[in-house]
């Protein structure tokens, strides 16, 4: 069964992943990247690819998370573009919707996002990093609408969402978490204005989103006021495993790379090089084993808390020494600005960007430091440090 | 991990806890021969249990956890080879081995020759427990020879680890007996490949044992410990490492049941014998950092003798040049990208 | 660090601060030209300050300090070959070099070769700003030369890091003037040598100076960056990576002052050349790991254009391939233990 | 004149320095590197380079630290002996005496030092590590005399020592560091008896001291009651510097060791071990530039806080680096139990041994951590945590 499944999407991919995508890709501008997301995210939806986490009532659904899995894997074998501009989509924002939206919204925003309704995420703030708690966009009731005010940043590709998931404070009382409220906010509402981030690789992937009095209908907060919290964290582990399985699967893929690289700038038989790539190799196998390990552990209902920290923690570090080396390995032409790839995964052997790159994953979506702080407090059982320690100037 | 492999893990874990730290050799032997530790490998077509390579790795693991004294690994590969060369006149000595009479095995590739009219010459370093084994395992290329420990002259190998009795035992011009032959040529090959398999994977285990111990016995130190007025655990700095040496033993751990799981159908090929030793680099190296940073962080008290901590690093440390010398691994693994 | 070295870093720093971070490359020349910065290590006889390689240097750390667009390593090596190569016709060009016409110099070794017939061919890469240079100054084993730029093809190589701005430059066939020739023979390998020495040394001096400003940049975001309700700063995990980074770059600026000391009687000694190019290791090294921990310290913000903590990053990792490989290198300071 | 002291100091060592020490020092019982410490303290005592700091009118005594720091080169570049024995007896002892001692004190004790007593410093407890204020061991003043009782811990060979610099607390009033005295013990006195502690590497250098109503006259008390803090920071600063600089030359002299062992074992060659060879030689410099400038800032009067930390934690991390790569260069062989040399550097080519003799420096005298926190608070001005952080259980 599961084998028929990787059959027939190796198959699949062989006949569809667009020829020459990488290149196609190399220094094309933003624009030209989501319309060629489109086309794939299209041909994905069709071939029933892009939604194996939806229930069976979908097209494409009711895949157990073996077979999205097994799908993950091919598409990294296969070197397919990587889904971004949909991704917040079809995980978060689907997620949220069947597991807490009303039977009204599913209705009304289900069916759009298999239409290439592209979502974007307003959880983090400039002051709220890793702190989710002390966001401070605020959210008043008037009426039947909400009006919201504040910012959000480092939302990925919000300069070209239809819709956003936004997290605002309708209350500032009890624990920080208890006033918070989660919105489906329509981006082409009045009042919102989104500022791309200019990136240190000069892409820029991320944007500023600015809320000026944008009113949400009440018909668009998702569960209760004040649970907002709830249903990001049920939203937040929609699609954790799956990720780090297709991460880890490219990063193994892309090992090929650095021999190609050395062999091509000829220092393959560095014996220092080499022996620093092997160094490499059997972390970046151990990644792979890990993200398995952990999707399995989810399959079983054996995760335990941290267990996702340590998959995250591990996969930063090795992708690191990963383009730590494909910049050693390439030398001062390795310093030269090149056109980058869009969508590809963090090694595409540009290695100054991929180097940049790799910070996405050891500070976004919990940084390092939260997740040493998660394994040591939560799977080692070290104390906390007291809630009220808290700092005052002159202390 | 298979239900059947946790119980393993269980059961063999509370005897070890009940024998306690620092047990003789004989006497954890003893119960290592008892208990039938010695058949998990064994077919059951031979009377053994049959669960293959993972549960001798289980075993070890806790041996490794308990810092065992017990020559189990050295056991095991004579064992795994008898029966790995299928019918021999030597596999009828399978039963006494299992039970009474011992064999052992070095940690490290043999440095002999067998000459062109049968002699076998040369040192065969680091083999646990020799003086109390009737034969030794030894190989080169093209042959596997179980040689009785009488035919070699025995030097003793005092390591700093204290928990692994070690010897070298040398052959000069020794005759060989064709009883003595386990494989030759192209069969010996793949033995060869096989037993050098199973004892990367037996060290590896050992090392994930270790370091899981060394650790834990490190975040209790810190717990336990107050200074300034709080314990030593409440301070971020020792938190964050202890949170990354958590992560490293668990890549580790990791790498080591992909790895086994891939070789176990196909123990004896050159692929398997390179997933074993990507296992072994990782785990080892695991080991070594968490053990360096036992002693560092358990203070003072971790450079006494009177604590266990240092022996969590002389183990690692010894184990880091068991098998093969770490640089060529890397360089060997590289090499494997390349073709 | 004698009293004139630490007026001269004061007064070098307030003007670099107040021309500000990012000032284009013409506006800081023009300052550097006016301040007589060009002449710090030129000496007395030649109407320079005679201040040596040491205020070069410290010229060039608060230029790297302030990530400075300054091609001054550039023309300070040509300036210092010239005066190093004494009597030559060249020299009368001295005066305009300092004032007005520009010259550079690669900052790695150039690939070049002269036929025997007097012809040169090959690339330079990593020229500083050479399209508003007047002559480049090229070496092989045996010859130094200032060469009319002219006379190659140049081609930008746009580099990640910005604030300096490199060329190649491609002669084909150039027949050389010999009024280009500084040195020849054995003059020329001790010119050479002296030019390889002082380029290291000032790219040791620009990695310690970026890296004490990207540390004191990740200390100030930290102590005034809040999370949780206390600054960053108070987080001890973060606090000893700091102290780290710290214990690191004094270790490279020690071992700086020191072999820079060491090396001031015999530039041009091959010993010397060693010692700077241990120095440039430490340092380039010390500056990689601060600016990589600086952009992870600073979190989002620190992979933001807007911020300036990603120049450290672009410019630490463009060091590191400047001068030489760093690989050849740790092999070259082994061998010189054997020998 | 300070080069005609160097080549005074070499030619004079280039004579005494015993012959063939470190083979008659290897595999030795600890009485034996006793006896030979006692017979090389007093070639150095006659010689006058055993006490470059003590004052004019002392024999040897009245030199400039730049001078101490000449001696100290040449002692290392000779690689003499190190003094174990008498080192808290010359410095220590010596300088609390001459800083905070009564005339009296003086008179009857630091002649003794020159005729060979040997002191041992009594601070450590077993829960009081780096954190000296929270020290337990009593004084309690009856009479004329002090009767203590407590324990001290990591007493450099306390088995041999006449005397005792003793710390115990007198007061449990106001701050810890107040109720602290400071006493001259005889290590003789009824009461007193001395552990050796077993030791990892089968040494017993350290010792405990325990204190069973042990009585010292009040005339062996140093300052006032509650003083003893205030005299034993006067104290441990007596020597600081000087013994970096003894170290880190002798690291730097141990560097041919690596390229002996790696010859003789038939992996000079190897390019990877060499590598891993260069990137330690500079580090080893640096570690030497970094003791020197930190003396020199010393007697230019320029230290601030920290310095001192900075060249710890640093000569710390470069000896595990060198340690590590002797133990690498050995292979199994190095992991061969062999008698150990007495007396030596950190780099006696017992890699085994001096991998575990290398926490010596990363544990004790403050530890690593201890030294990074300084750096970051009191050179960084990274804030401390508050003093009333205090863990409260379920906090």
């Amino acid at each position: 069964m599961s084998e028929q499944l990787r059959t027939e999407v190796r198959s699949w991919l062989e006949n569809n992943v667009p020829a020459g995508w990488r290149e196609a890709m190399t220094g094309c501008d933003q624009d030209a990247f989501v319309a060629a997301q489109r086309d794939w995210f299209f041909k994905l939806v069709e071939a029933g690819y892009a939604t194996p986490h939806w229930p069976e009532r979908w097209p494409g659904g009711g895949r157990s998370l073996a077979e999205q899995k097994i799908i993950y894997e091919e598409v990294a074998r296969a070197d397919a573009p990587r889904l971004i501009l949909y991704f917040v989509a079809l995980y978060h924002a689907a997620c949220t919707l069947m597991e807490c939206g009303s039977a009204d919204q599913q209705q009304r925003f289900l069916p759009g996002i298999l239409k290439g309704d592209v979502w974007c995420q307003g959880f983090s703030e400039p002051n709220a990093g890793s702190d989710l708690a002390s966001l401070r966009t605020r959210a008043e009731r008037r009426g039947d609408v909400y009006v919201i005010n504040g910012q959000k940043t480092w939302s990925t590709m919000a300069q070209y969402a239809d819709r956003c998931l936004l997290l605002a404070r309708t209350s500032s009382d009890g624990r920080p978490q208890a006033g918070i409220t989660y919105f489906l906010m329509d981006m082409r509402s009045k009042g919102v204005s989104v500022r791309p981030i200019s990136q240190i690789t000069g892409d820029d992937e991320f944007a500023e989103i600015f809320l000026d009095d944008v009113e949400i209908p009440v018909e668009d907060r998702v569960g209760e006021e004040g649970q907002g919290w709830a249903v990001a964290q049920a939203t937040l582990a929609s699609e954790r495993g799956l990720t780090l399985v297709e991460l880890t699967q490219r990063m193994r893929h892309s090992l090929g790379r650095i021999g190609e690289v050395m062999r091509a700038r000829g220092c393959a038989d560095d014996p220092v090089l080499r022996a620093a790539f092997g160094r490499l190799i059997p972390q970046v196998h151990a990644a792979c084993a890990l993200a398995d390990g952990y999707l399995q552990k989810r399959i079983s209902g054996e995760e335990v808390v941290g267990d996702a920290s340590i998959v995250k923690l591990y996969y930063a570090r090795t992708l690191r020494e990963f383009v730590r080396l494909g910049q050693q390995i390439s030398g001062l032409d390795g310093q030269t600005m090149e056109e980058f790839t869009r969508g590809g995964s963090q090694e595409t052997g540009n290695w100054a960007v991929d180097f940049m790159n790799s910070y996405n994953w050891s500070i976004a979506g919990g940084s390092d430091e939260i997740q040493r702080n998660i394994i040591a407090e939560r799977m080692l059982q070290m104390p906390r440090e007291p809630r009220d320690w808290r700092w005052q100037k002159g202390a | 991990m298979s239900e059947l492999l946790t119980e393993l893990t269980d059961s063999t874990r509370s005897v070890l806890d009940s024998l306690g730290p620092g047990t003789a050799e004989e006497t954890i032997w003893t119960q290592v021969v008892d208990l039938g530790w010695l058949l998990a490998g064994v077919p059951e077509s031979l009377d053994g249990l049959g669960l293959g390579p993972a549960a001798v790795c289980v075993i070890q693991q806790e041996l490794g956890r308990s810092l065992s004294a017990a020559r189990y690994p050295a056991a095991t590969l004579v064992i795994d080879a008898l029966v790995a060369a299928g019918e021999s006149p030597l596999l009828e000595r399978l039963p006494l081995l299992l039970t009474e009479a011992l064999a052992t095995a070095p940690l490290v590739p043999p440095d002999i020759e067998i000459s062109d009219d049968g002699r076998l010459s040369g040192t065969v370093r680091a083999v646990w427990s020799v003086d109390r084994a009737s034969d030794i395992l030894v190989w080169t290329n093209s042959d596997v020879l179980l040689v009785p420990t009488s035919a070699g002259a025995l030097k003793a190998r005092p390591t700093w680890d204290e928990t692994r009795r070690l010897f070298d035992i040398t052959f000069t011009d020794v005759n060989i007996d064709s009883g003595w032959r386990l494989a030759q040529g192209a069969a010996a090959e793949t033995l060869v490949c096989r037993i050098e398999t199973l004892r990367d994977f037996l060290l590896a285990a050992d090392a994930i044992g270790g370091a899981t111990a060394a650790l834990e016995s490190t975040v209790n130190y810190l717990t336990e410990r107050k200074q300034f007025g709080r314990p030593l655990a409440l301070f971020q700095a020792l938190k964050h490492r202890c949170a990354d040496l958590k992560a490293h033993i668990a890549a580790a751990e990791a790498l080591f049941a992909d790895t086994l799981n891939q070789a176990e159908s196909g123990f004896g090929q050159p692929q398997a014998a390179l997933l074993a030793r990507e296992a072994k680099l990782l785990a080892t190296a695991a080991y070594t950092e968490a053990a360096e940073e036992a002693v560092q962080l358990h203070g003072g008290i971790g450079m006494t003798a009177e604590h266990p901590c240092h022996l969590y690093l002389k183990r690692a440390q010894l184990n880091e040049h068991l098998g093969r010398r770490r640089v060529s691994d890397e360089l060997e693994l590289a090499t494997c990208q390349f073709s």
